[in-house]
């Protein structure tokens, strides 16, 4: 369509619609297709890593809320499980439970809002992400309940969460996952079959399982392109390995299996939850930990699954008050690693669907 | 320091390593094997290749300042052996840091290497596209170094608990 | 938590009791002002007419007359001059173009809110419920921010390029309004090529977005405009050949008379060519950049297509043109396919330009319901399924129609026994010819071949994925 | 005798057309240059409206005010931004040349012409109710072999011009 001479460059943000932050692709087109497509990215940049050298184990839990800013509560945890592997803390029972609770909460919250925005970027103008926000919303009620926040939670401590649930919240988190169930299907009945979407999305941002292993692909990326890779089970952390759930995986790696993918680990998410609930002892809900704690020098690299994938912790001790170094592995970020082998050659419309599927946070990725 | 639940035993990896790619092992702990910088992307070809060691994916990359050293940390995982092993690389030269790039073998490092780049100015060889990341090009210094703007009077990391006083630490 | 501290969940209030009151009294006054002033001149106090307000029409017809006397009393120098019908001319202008711009600007006003509480209502929110009763005055408000925005000029634009689409782009939208048969007798333009001043007048709107797009100096807008031109060349086509089977079945151009066979036949054509109206429908979705075929404006790829740059009074007329098109859909696919003013005999009880306003904002409502349900096609999915499906089905049906049309002429059944055989031969043939050519094509439903997730309780890397995939 | 509205309509729309046309190779900016055409050709449609030949301005309106254009527009945005200016050519004067020589021949064809005068009485407006049934039927009828011919021709040439763009599947 264009003079060969002459590259028609498009930039996809700063401030795009569907770029969900403040992130920029810079796209060489031929007409409508894709020639070559590069990152600008940095807008977001806070050098979370370097502040985290100045400030104590504790003071750096609310920085992880500040990353992946839709799963403060994996954040929480990740950070927690690291400086509890570095310092030694044990965690008491009841607190990992509610760690698993929260945990699943948030990843429900997390894909709602992930395969909403998704839909979103498929050209659905806005009621599915205005109907998983309505999940979203009481999700977040719920936090609300329990820590004050709703977004930036701040709620996992060292060696346990910082508060006990109140009453009301057993009723509010019974009803909504007897409800969830119902509403997952009605996402289902409205997008699932759906020959629009399924045009759109199937066949398109296809990762073969090599080549996503290879990209250091994690999360349910890796699990749509057919591997079944979940630290929850492959290396179970706080209680996991006691619940009966099981691992969607897709079969093509393209973008409809990506949101398939998740759409089925809400609803793995609230059989975790239910039996979560069922047996959650009764104890503390936190082991004391010195305020002053200055763990022995070594290092400690901590993961969970979180909803975007394998979210990494790795904490550096030298004995003193505050880490010597503190490496978050962003998932969001390395999932992008192979945007552009998706993307190129693809058309503009099937590299937006793309992005949208790899399911990225800005936060998280600039940190 | 205890490894993580199912990370392998680094005197085990050396063992094997050093038989199948000689002279690449520098120092072994219980935790991690270090190797020579220049010998990264045979070591991780091995451990890619090797059915037994099967270091699918690299699942972490990142940088640590020593003040007079870098190290560069890989955190590689099998999937279908499902463990981890820790493998460093230790820089000397901090002025004019370098390593190989284990891009050839794993993909995805293109991101992770280009990170430590912005932030620790460590030069990856045989990276295909090694720009700044975060920062913008031309951007004077490396924030995650120990050193990032000297200021007087100022040194990194946090001396004391705020509450506590006096008590000098470093 | 108290919803007092909660100001989010508190509704906010914006009028006052007292003001509240104030205007409810003066609504009242004023309803009541209308009702009596409707009530002496529907009555005939006036003028010693009877005038039956269930038909606007015939009164246009009355007015007509009287002009008509007005005319043939005027001085023979003056008609000889100005010619015989110069009053009626001059009248009947002024009044029909007052008439549409009256009506289109309401509607606009209005549309803005409909559109919005729709589409919230069916997103599980509110919609706009803060300025005036149910939000009503939100429409006017939006106006009032949007004329006193400021109106920005990229840096490159082309000046007098970037000024002109808006205006011509409102052009064709108020000018598609004169044809439609609101009732009998009561068109603006009864004109006898009432289908091909259709398809000229909304043919020229696609120069004035190109024009937007290119003007701006931008390249999502540039791309847009690309988008459109492609889409609206693409869906001319089949949308003239749906408009042919109707004029073909009917045999005229002129919307009346359309609408009047349909009466007369006690039918709707969408019901005797089923396809038709699918085609039109969905043309019409696509030149009018609506959901599922809103790829010139795709949000969430190129922003806002062909009008990222406009801004303030400029970017509303974009907007309120698409809303005042969408009803013009809607109105039209009532007139051709859903029978216009008729419904069953029921137009001598309602008005008829009721029924066909009902008609109209049914057609609207299944476009705004579309827009809140729907993904976005891709371009090359519209393109291909415009000319590899729609345009060789709807070749092969207004091939049928013909014949039908022919055959019709040469037998004498009974109308009902004719339009009943024709009517199931169409259907029977549009799934017919439907499956044959996707057959033919090799298109399979996509959700066919979909496959669900499978559950995995083993972890494994590759291996364990190649075991799976075997499995 | 014309009633004076038609008159004034015709000279109105006369010098628009005419007006508009001399803007299109007057103006310097090409694209500017095919919104000056558009316009003269709806003065077009408007003058056959004026002679109430309905059809014949519906379809100038569709055709030349809405497809044409359109086309023009395409080829002159995608062609590179240096020739997009109505520069002088040396082509002008054989232009103008042959402009002269065309305006000559219709000059000479309408005063040539016997133009047969219809009676103002016998024209009703009932005379000019069918413009589309009596085209229709001239096209199928008295004219139908000229009017399939073109219709082939077209096709060939749409075919034709598939088969020049289309790109070689090697």
């Amino acid at each position: 369509m264009t003079t060969a001479n002459e590259p028609y460059v498009l930039n996809i943000g700063p401030q795009h619609p569907s770029t969900h932050g403040v992130f920029r692709l810079r796209v060489v087109m031929d007409g409508e297709r894709i020639q070559d497509i590069d990152m600008v990215i940095g807008y977001l940049h806070r050098s979370m890593e370097k502040l985290a050298e100045e400030r104590t184990y504790t003071q750096n839990i609310p920085f992880t809320d500040r990353t992946d800013y839709l799963a403060a509560m994996s954040n929480n945890l990740g950070y927690c499980l690291a400086a509890e592997r570095l310092a030694g803390v044990e965690v008491p029972e009841r607190a990992s439970y509610l760690r698993v609770i929260f945990a699943e909460l948030q990843r429900i919250a997390s894909h709602s809002m992930g395969n909403g925005t998704f839909i979103n970027d498929a050209g659905a103008w806005s009621t599915p992400l205005m109907y998983m926000f309505r999940e979203r919303e009481k999700i977040l009620d719920l936090f609300e309940m329990t820590c004050g926040a709703r977004l930036t939670t701040n709620y996992m401590r060292i060696g346990g969460v910082a508060f006990d649930p109140p009453n009301e919240f057993y009723p509010a988190v019974n009803a909504l996952i007897d409800e969830l169930p119902d509403r997952i299907d009605e996402y289902t009945e409205l997008l699932v079959d759906n020959e629009i979407l399924l045009a759109r999305t199937r066949n398109v941002g296809v990762l073969s399982a090599a080549d996503a292993i290879n990209g250091s692909i994690t999360g349910p990326m890796l699990r749509a392109s057919g591997v079944p890779w979940d630290l929850r089970k492959a290396e179970p952390y706080c209680s996991y390995d006691r619940f009966d759930f099981d691992i969607p995986v897709g079969h093509v790696g393209d973008c409809y299996d990506r949101f398939m993918v998740r759409l089925e680990e809400m609803r793995q998410s609230v059989r975790i939850i239910r039996q979560a609930l069922e047996d959650l002892p009764s104890g503390p809900h936190k082991t004391e930990i010195p305020l002053a704690l200055r763990p022995e020098p070594g290092e400690a690299y901590a993961r969970v699954e979180g909803p975007r994938g394998e979210l990494g912790f790795y904490v550096v001790s030298d004995g003193g008050p505050a880490p010597y170094r503190f490496h978050i592995r962003a998932p969001s970020l390395i999932n992008l690693s192979l945007l552009r082998q998706m993307a190129v050659g693809a058309s503009l419309p099937d590299a937006i669907v793309t992005l949208g599927s790899t399911d990225i946070v800005v936060g998280e990725i600039d940190r | 320091m205890p490894r993580g639940p199912r990370q392998l035993d680094g005197h085990e990896v050396a063992r094997l390593l050093s038989a199948a790619v000689p002279g690449a092992v520098t120092v072994a702990t219980d935790e991690w094997v270090e190797i020579q910088p220049g010998r990264v992307v045979d070591v991780m070809r091995w451990l890619h290749d090797d059915a037994e060691m099967d270091a699918a994916q690299l699942s972490n990359l990142c940088g640590v300042d020593r003040y007079d050293h870098f190290e560069i940390v890989y955190h590689l995982q099998s999937l279908d052996q499902n463990h981890q092993i820790v493998v460093k690389a230790r820089l000397t030269d901090h002025e004019a840091a370098s390593v190989q790039s284990c891009f050839p073998v794993y993909t995805g490092a293109l991101l992770q290497e280009r990170e430590v780049y912005d932030l620790m100015g460590i030069h990856f060889d045989g990276h295909p596209d090694l720009r700044r990341m975060f920062l913008w090009e031309g951007y004077p210094a490396f924030p995650l170094r120990k050193d990032f703007l000297q200021i007087v009077d100022h040194h990194p990391g946090l001396p004391h608990f705020p509450f506590e006083t006096g008590k000098q630490e470093r | 938590m108290s919803a007092a501290l909660d100001p989010i969940r508190v509704r906010v209030r914006v009028t006052s009791p007292r003001l509240a009151v104030t205007l409810g009294i003066v609504l009242v006054l004023f309803g009541a002002a209308s009702i009596g002033i409707a009530y002496v001149v529907v009555s005939g106090m006036l003028d010693g007419h009877w005038y039956d307000f269930r038909d606007l029409g015939l009164g246009m017809a009355h007015l007509r007359e009287w002009l008509n006397e007005v005319n043939a009393g005027q001085p023979a120098a003056l008609s000889a001059f100005l010619g015989d019908q110069w009053i009626s001319y001059i009248t009947g202008a002024l009044l029909g173009a007052t008439g549409i711009l009256t009506f289109f600007g309401l509607l606009l006003l209005i549309l803005v809110w409909v559109e919005r509480r729709l589409i919230g209502r069916i997103q599980v929110r509110k919609g706009p419920n803060r300025v005036g009763p149910f939000g009503l005055l939100q429409p006017v408000a939006d106006a009032l921010k949007l004329i006193q925005k400021e109106v920005l000029i990229p840096i490159g634009a082309d000046r007098f390029m970037f000024y002109l689409p808006p205006v011509l782009v409102f052009i064709p939208g108020l000018l598609v309004w004169a044809v439609v048969p609101w009732a009998p007798n009561m068109n603006y333009l009864d004109t006898n090529v009432g289908v091909i001043y259709l398809i000229a007048i909304s043919s020229t709107a696609t120069l004035a977005i190109f024009m937007a797009g290119w003007a701006s100096n931008n390249h999502y807008a540039l791309l847009g405009a690309m988008r459109t031109v492609a889409m609206m060349i693409s869906y001319e086509i089949p949308l003239s050949l749906a408009l042919l089977m109707v004029v073909l079945m009917t045999g005229s151009m002129q919307l009346s008379t359309i609408v009047q066979w349909q009466v007369d036949h006690h039918v709707w054509l969408g019901m005797l060519m089923p396809l038709a109206l699918f085609t039109f429908f969905f043309s019409s979705t696509a030149e009018l950049n609506r959901t599922p075929n809103d790829i010139a404006e795709a949000e969430s790829e190129i922003v806002a297509g062909f009008h990222t740059e406009y801004s303030g009074m400029k970017f509303g007329l974009f907007y309120a043109v698409e809303l005042g098109n969408a009803v013009a859909v809607g109105a039209f696919v009532a007139a051709f396919f859903l029978g216009g003013w008729s419904l069953f005999g029921l137009e001598t009880w309602i008005p008829p330009y009721l029924i066909f306003a009902a008609k109209a904002f049914g057609g609207y409502f299944v476009l705004v319901w579309l827009r809140g349900t729907l993904p976005r096609f891709r371009l090359d999915q519209l393109m291909s399924f415009a000319w590899k499906y729609l345009i060789p089905i709807s070749l092969l049906q207004v091939l049928l129609v013909a014949i039908e049309v022919t055959a019709m002429r040469y037998m004498h059944f009974p109308d009902f026994v004719e339009l009943s055989l024709v009517g199931a031969a169409n259907l029977a043939f549009t799934i017919f010819i439907v499956r044959a050519w996707a057959t033919f094509l090799g298109y399979r439903p996509e959700r066919e071949q979909v496959l669900k997730p499978t559950m995995a309780k083993q972890m494994g890397g590759l291996r364990a994925a190649e075991e799976m995939r075997t499995r | 005798m014309d009633s004076i509205g038609v008159i004034i309509g015709f000279y109105a729309l006369a010098g628009l057309t005419v007006g508009a046309a001399l803007l299109v190779f007057l103006v310097r900016n090409l694209l500017h240059a095919v919104l000056a055409l558009v316009l003269a050709f709806l003065g077009m449609s408007g003058l056959f409206i004026t002679l109430s030949a309905d059809f014949i301005a519906m379809a100038q309106i569709l055709i030349y005010a809405g497809a044409i254009p359109v086309l023009l527009v395409f080829a002159v945005m995608l062609t590179p931004h240096a020739s997009r200016d109505n520069a002088n050519s040396l082509f002008a004067p054989g232009g103008l040349l042959i402009g002269l020589g065309f305006a000559a021949l219709f000059v000479f064809v309408a005063m040539a012409t016997v133009w047969p005068v219809l009676d103002v009485e016998t024209l009703h407006v009932q005379s000019f109710a069918g413009t589309v049934r009596t085209i229709g039927a001239a096209l199928l009828g008295d004219y139908l072999l000229a009017f399939e011919l073109a219709s082939v021709l077209l096709l060939a040439a749409f075919v034709g011009a598939v088969a020049l763009v289309r790109e070689d599947e090697a």
